[in-house]
């Protein structure tokens, strides 16, 4: 592998990413799956960095994934863009800063269509101020929350208390990279390096003292495909996408799995439990699974965050074994505790990974 | 004695230069680079018959000694105007030319196989150009990975950077199909323990000779033609590749581990003949290559009167192609100088 | 083993990396003409037996070379050795005996592999 | 009783053995026979069969009378050797009863005569017998010096490629080369010592007892001459020499009525052992043409005897029958093949599920059926010519293969797939009876082969198109012009030597051109070499059989080649020598002719928009 060729691409791929004043939208699964991470996120802009984020509660779903499941038709889906952006243009910002790569594409598949069909822009905003009264602009910057952690990468490393280097060898530990499918495959100029080398979790990485893994199945999905999922009996479509990228992984031994999307670390973490339950395979040391981890996550643990007061523990496959060659310390006693302290109980569906 | 100005000093350049010498008339090339050859120089043997390129550099180089014209090396046109019927041009080392007709053959360049980034050139250790390839072949040209073994696999993949959107190039190249077979049986000859899988998507056989090459690599060098497009290289561990490509025969997908990725580069206007087209105020065709009056009876007329098109500029061409082509723009040339007395 | 109520689905992709040519060499070997096929696709155009039931003798040649030879076995049962394909092929590839040959070794490399 | 000298053991052990031998195999053999064929030999034993079978015997194995016919030095050899031998013993017995005045001689006393007889027999008769003893002892020594010939001359100069020899066969040829010279010499030296010679061996033994101390000879002489015999015996199994006891009982069971069977049974084998391996097969193989060498029906023969035979040469044969139709022994060379055939490929017979679970098309009623054939199909102008021909006749018929239809059967027969081969016959058969029809006409002779032998419809009569259109044409039902075009007919083998139909085809063709008598026609036509029996022959093989065979049809000079077969026109019209054309397309054209051009366009137009 010739690094020389990937800076190459890297350096016709770059984006620009607002400084400061961003107007946050959630994401809805991420809510639900990984909570801590958006906190997270929040805490590093506010206290670390000294950003303004503002949030407006009323926003609602982009429905990108009723629009990708085709139950959303398109000019619904543009009119819901519409009005999140009617609230950010309320609010007085410009600058989007979205926390879904389901969500970050279609702002950017919006936006694209308007720039291209400005009639259709024309339509949404009869449409918006018929059903709400509301009007909007459209944003000036759409930046991913993790083009966001990217272009402070150096800053947050200034203030870390850890670096991800193991502390048992030295040596920086091995990751692999993993981007959502819609955070530059659509259009690979949104994403900072493109969509055949992305650089935003790359840089994450290597800026933190990692070591990025290029394995083969890289640029495969996780396999969440949207209705391969939750049609249930689809499922076997998704968990043979994981697998595939897990065989292909395998080799390279990593030690964590970093991902930029709300679907991909639930699937890569929670098929890796399916498969061990369906075919008795693990894919990490000793028969653990390979930790999954986000980039708010992992941004956290390098400043030195509590894992468990960032919801590492709702993570199916273990992340001890990262955190013990990070040298991260936590109480493994407090892992299922409360906010109050008191253990809130195990959970009832455990693998050999979940030990 | 008219004076005939034929901008670059590839084959079609002196192929021109050399017959309109002989008709007469005084001819002065104009060529960017040191040496003459221009893409000749890339290749070590030509299809279908595996001639030796050298053979016909010789053949250039012997003509450029021997005939009475002169080349202008390491220069470049820098401005063109017409006055009194006349070409009156300024070089880029400041000298100034009048001529009474122009030849332009600046000919092509090959596709940067960098911008298919998806095939990895030049971030895989082991995905090589047809160019690439091609000074390997040579006598003493080391076939070793960088693994430092020989390769027991190797796929060449067809059309990198021809008949592609996303390469922005909608045109075929011609001489990849047949470059990919030639170099093919070039390698099992070296390497006979080879497995050698050409990825295509139309194997365009179209000159003399070339179907039955293809039949040989079939028939005695075991060479395998999948037809689909490569989709996709990675590397893997020990920096072998996978790949991954449809069988469309099958209707299937299909991946496989190689040790070596050639890919057949296309051909691509050169920056020099986009240079010179805008100096000489000529018209491109969609492609980018130079645009002829027509396609049969005047493939060798640029839409400016006086200025002739020879070669690869006006399209790709095969070395053949190339020389024919250059000759029949001389004779234009000369039938237009007798017209203009 | 649990049971989720859906499965690993097997993978469509040929892996040729799991390629076993055993059955494709022994009949190259045997039957050198077949290496020149064009996939034109006359053999199967012209085919008797293909008109009576679905049969593809093109796709005989793929599946060999990919190593799918488990259905092999099956479907070049179907032909009828008429030698029309044969009348037919531009490379004058010699079919009805690669199709001997391969009914022959299908059954002794079934047997093999077991 | 005074012991006879031990030099008669060699040849006494000898001749047990092989009679012993033969009895036992021979019996083996006929015990493996099927039942009908058993019968058969009971049925027919005493009948004229039995002196048929003699007949023929004394014909073929002794004077080789198919021999002489193709090559009259071959079989003079060939008969000097058997005929000459035989004599030599018949008459050699006729002189010991005379001489001895007894019937009950010990056999020895028989061959070796000369050593016990030591005195020269006194009367007219005696010396008469002796003197043809000598001149028939020269007679085979004619032969042998002829077969010493043979071998060296093709060794020297690299001819005609005779069968290779194996160690049995070495040792039984050295044998055959020394008996007769040896026995030669033993009885001039007994002739020079004792005077009991005739007029060759007393002149010889006086000449020998000149100079040499023919005493010392006598006795090795002798016993070189009954080992000889001996080894000839011994070596007789492992040799191609088997033929010659063998070939008499093949003849016997021959004209009983055995035909080889589908299966290896003991007449296939008795067939096998037969060949004499004289090499005529090789001389009217067209695989020579394509150099093609080893597969001939003779190596065939051979490795079926050692049962070391491969498909390469087992399938690498166009089964034409040119070699059936020239063997002097008449083996059923095809059928041998084919027998193989079927054991070789038997674990792979497809069972064809498709036709019995696939819906059968219906039959409609019809009088008359045309099956085209697979490959008339690529020879669309025949089915052009035929429906314009049935068009002309006002034949209703039912064109059963015209959209999809099972394989006639054949092209698996011919391989050996006969299993196969029934599947496909049984679904024809049914929609054949299905349809009522009286008659199937063919396009194809090697449907129709199959169709008359195998299928066995009753009440149905099957015309290869030849046959039909020239009863058609008898019946007044299409008009006749005779152009002046000079043909060739070619006879397809399937047709010709397959099926017998040979006067037909010209009968017809005389009618609308001239045909033209060539040399190698009928029983000796040539192969077009594109035989689908032949599953190993190369394209390119093919092709310069089909141009030899071209070569000399262009000699005549024809305007068109005709022939009867759409492989062989497909085959033929690659060579692009001469125009070649299917008979039916010769009628139609002729036919055509006839008619006022405006009429002649629209109808022509007519077929092809049907086709």
């Amino acid at each position: 592998m010739k690094l020389e060729g990937k800076r190459n691409i890297w350096k016709d791929y770059q984006k620009e990413i607002a400084n400061d004043n961003y107007f946050y939208v959630r994401s809805c699964i991420r809510q639900n799956f990984f909570p801590g991470s958006e906190q997270t996120f929040l805490k590093i802009l506010r206290t670390e960095l000294n950003k303004d984020v503002y949030e407006n509660p009323n926003h609602t779903t982009c429905s990108g994934i009723g629009y990708h499941s085709d139950v959303v038709p398109f000019e619904t889906l543009q009119t819901i863009v519409a009005r999140q952006f009617a609230l950010m243009t309320e609010a007085g910002y410009k600058n989007l800063a979205v926390s879904c790569i389901t969500s970050f594409g279609i702002y950017n598949e919006v936006i694209e269509t308007w720039k291209e069909f400005p009639k259709e822009l024309e339509k949404i905003r009869a449409f918006l101020k018929k059903a709400t009264g509301r009007e909007f602009e459209v944003p000036e910057n759409v930046a991913h929350a993790s083009d966001i952690i990217y272009k402070f990468r150096e800053d947050i490393f200034a203030k870390s208390k850890l670096a991800l280097v193991n502390k048992n060898t030295g040596k920086p530990l091995r990751i692999v990279e993993h981007i959502g499918c819609h955070y530059s495959k659509m259009f690979p100029s949104k994403g900072v390096g493109g969509a055949e080398f992305p650089h935003v979790l790359v840089g994450m990485i290597e800026s933190w003292g990692g070591e990025v893994i290029d394995y083969p199945e890289r640029r495969h999905c996780c396999g969440f495909g949207f209705r391969q999922y939750l049609v249930m009996s689809n499922r076997g479509y998704s968990v043979s996408n994981s697998r595939k990228k897990f065989e292909s992984m395998e080799p390279y031994k990593p030690d964590a799995i970093l991902c930029n999307c709300p679907g991909c670390p639930m699937f890569l973490d929670r098929w890796q439990y399916v498969i061990e339950e369906m075919e008795g395979k693990t894919y990490g040391e000793n028969g653990h699974g390979i930790p999954v981890l986000t980039y708010e996550e992992l941004a956290g643990l390098v400043l030195g965050y509590n894992p468990w007061d960032m919801g590492i523990q709702m993570h199916q496959t273990n992340v001890e074994p990262l955190l013990d060659k990070m040298g991260v310390c936590y109480d493994p006693k407090l892992k299922y505790a409360g906010k109050n302290g008191k253990l809130i109980g195990n959970p009832a569906m455990t693998g050999y990974t979940c030990e | 004695m008219k004076h005939i100005v034929v901008i670059g000093g590839g084959i079609a350049g002196i192929e021109v230069a050399c017959e309109l010498t002989d008709a007469g008339h005084w001819v002065t090339i104009i060529e960017k680079e040191s040496n003459i050859g221009g893409k000749l120089n890339n290749w070590s043997y030509l299809f279908p018959d595996f001639t030796p390129a050298e053979k016909i550099r010789e053949s250039l180089q012997e003509k450029c000694e021997q005939k009475d014209f002169s080349i202008l090396r390491e220069t470049k046109i820098q401005s063109l105007e017409r006055k009194n019927g006349k070409f009156e041009i300024q070089t880029s080392v400041n000298q100034q030319l009048n001529a009474d007709a122009i030849v332009l053959a600046t000919g092509y360049e090959l596709f940067d196989a960098q911008r298919k980034e998806e095939y990895g050139y030049k971030i895989y250790d082991h995905v090589i150009t047809s160019a690439d390839l091609e000074k390997l072949l040579l006598p003493d040209g080391n076939l070793t990975t960088v693994t430092g073994e020989h390769p027991k696999r190797i796929a060449f993949v067809h059309c990198v950077g021809s008949r592609d959107e996303k390469s922005g190039n909608h045109y075929c190249s011609k001489v990849c199909c047949v470059t990919g077979v030639k170099q093919a049986i070039e390698l099992k000859k070296r390497l006979p323990d080879v497995e050698i899988f050409c990825f295509y998507m139309d194997l365009r056989m179209y000159g003399k000779h070339f179907e039955e090459l293809y039949r040989d690599a079939q028939e005695k060098y075991d060479i395998q033609f999948i037809r689909g497009r490569l989709s996709e290289a990675s590397e893997k561990i020990d920096k072998s590749l996978l790949i991954k490509a449809e069988d469309t025969l099958s209707g299937r997908p299909l991946k496989m581990n190689v040790d070596l990725l050639v890919l057949l580069i296309g051909m691509e206007v050169g920056k020099g003949t986009a240079e010179a087209a805008s100096a000489c105020l000529l018209q491109c065709e969609d492609s980018g290559f130079l645009k002829t009056v027509d396609s049969f009876l005047k493939s060798n007329q640029s839409n400016s009167d006086g200025i002739f098109l020879a070669g690869s500029c006006t399209a790709p061409m095969s070395i053949n192609d190339t020389i024919l082509h250059a000759r029949s723009a001389a004779s234009e040339v000369n039938k237009w100088l007798k017209l203009m007395n | 083993m649990k049971n989720f109520g859906f499965t690993v689905i097997k993978q469509r992709t040929i892996d040729y990396d799991q390629f076993d040519g055993r059955l494709l060499n022994e009949i190259l070997e045997n039957e050198p003409s077949f290496k020149v096929c064009l996939s034109c696709g006359g053999c199967t155009a012209t085919c008797s037996a293909g008109d009576l039931v679905s049969f593809n003798i093109r796709r005989m040649n793929l599946m060999l070379r990919r190593g799918e030879t488990s259905e092999l076995e099956n479907e070049i049962q179907k032909c009828m050795l008429c030698g029309k394909c044969q009348l037919v092929c531009p490379r004058g590839i010699n079919l009805r005996n690669v199709i001997m040959l391969i009914k022959k070794n299908v059954v002794k490399y079934k047997s093999l592999s077991k | 009783m005074k012991f006879p000298p031990s030099f008669i053991l060699p040849f006494t052990i000898g001749l047990l053995f092989i009679v012993s031998f033969l009895i036992v195999i021979v019996g083996v053999w006929i015990s493996q026979l099927s039942k009908i064929d058993k019968s058969r030999i009971i049925h027919n034993i005493f009948t004229r069969k039995t002196l048929l079978a003699v007949h023929e015997t004394f014909m073929e194995s002794l004077l080789h009378r198919k021999i002489f016919k193709k090559n009259p030095v071959l079989g003079y050899m060939h008969m000097s050797l058997a005929f000459g031998w035989f004599l030599l013993i018949v008459v050699g017995h006729i002189e010991a009863y005379q001489h001895y005045q007894t019937l009950s001689i010990p056999i020895y006393k028989t061959i070796f005569m000369r050593y016990f007889a030591t005195h020269q027999s006194i009367t007219l008769g005696g010396k008469m017998l002796a003197a043809s003893m000598d001149l028939l002892l020269l007679f085979v020594l004619s032969g042998v010096l002829l077969a010493y010939y043979k071998r060296f001359n093709s060794r020297a100069f690299g001819m005609k490629k005779t069968t290779q020899l194996k160690t049995g066969d070495r040792i039984a040829l050295a044998a055959l080369w020394f008996i007769f010279p040896l026995r030669f010499l033993a009885e001039s030296v007994s002739a020079g010592i004792h005077h009991n010679g005739s007029i060759i061996s007393q002149p010889t033994g006086n000449f020998l007892a000149s100079f040499l101390p023919v005493q010392i000879f006598e006795m090795p002489l002798w016993w070189g001459y009954s080992c000889a015999l001996g080894l000839f015996f011994f070596a007789l199994p492992v040799s191609r020499y088997m033929h010659i006891p063998v070939e008499v009982v093949m003849i016997f069971l021959r004209n009983y009525g055995i035909k080889v069977q589908k299966r290896i049974d003991g007449f296939s084998r008795i067939q096998i052992y037969s060949c004499s391996r004289c090499g005529i097969c090789l001389d009217s193989c067209q695989m020579t043409h394509a150099a093609i060498k080893d597969t001939q029906s003779v190596y065939m023969l051979k490795h079926l005897r050692n049962r070391k035979i491969t498909d390469e040469k087992l399938f690498n044969c166009l089964l034409c029958g040119r070699c059936q139709t020239d063997c002097p022994v008449g083996l059923e060379l095809n059928s041998l093949r084919i027998t193989q055939r079927i054991e070789s490929t038997r674990d792979y017979n497809s069972s064809y599920e498709y036709l019995r679970n696939g819906k059968i098309a219906i039959s409609p009623q019809t009088q008359v059926i045309y099956f085209a054939g697979c490959m008339t199909h690529l020879t669309p102008a025949i089915i052009k010519s035929m429906k314009g021909l049935f068009e002309e006749a006002k034949v209703q018929y039912w064109f059963m293969d015209e959209e999809k239809t099972a394989c006639c059967g054949r092209p698996l027969m011919q391989i050996g797939q006969y299993e196969a081969a029934q599947k496909l016959i049984d679904n024809n058969r049914e929609r054949i009876l299905a349809s009522g029809a009286k008659k199937l006409v063919v396009s194809c002779p090697i449907c129709y082969k199959v169709f008359k032998e195998d299928y066995a419809i009753p009440g149905i009569v099957v015309q290869h198109h030849s046959e039909y259109l020239l009863e058609l044409m008898a019946n007044g039902r299409l008009p006749v012009n005779k152009m002046n075009t000079r043909v060739v007919y070619h006879d397809p083998c399937e047709l010709g030597r397959g099926s017998g139909i040979y006067h037909q085809p010209r009968l017809l063709l005389d009618e609308y051109a001239e045909v033209i008598s060539i040399k190698n026609e009928k029983e000796e036509a040539f192969c077009c070499g594109g035989s689908l029996a032949n599953t190993k022959i190369q394209m390119a093989e093919r092709n310069q059989i089909r141009e030899k065979a071209m070569d000399e049809y262009v000699r005549y000079k024809p305007d068109v080649l005709a022939t009867a077969c759409p492989l062989c026109k497909k085959t033929f019209a690659k060579s692009r020598q001469l125009p070649v054309h299917d008979i039916s397309e010769i009628i139609y054209m002729a036919i055509q002719e006839t008619k006022p051009s405006k009429l002649r366009e629209e109808q022509q137009l007519k077929n092809t928009v049907k086709i």
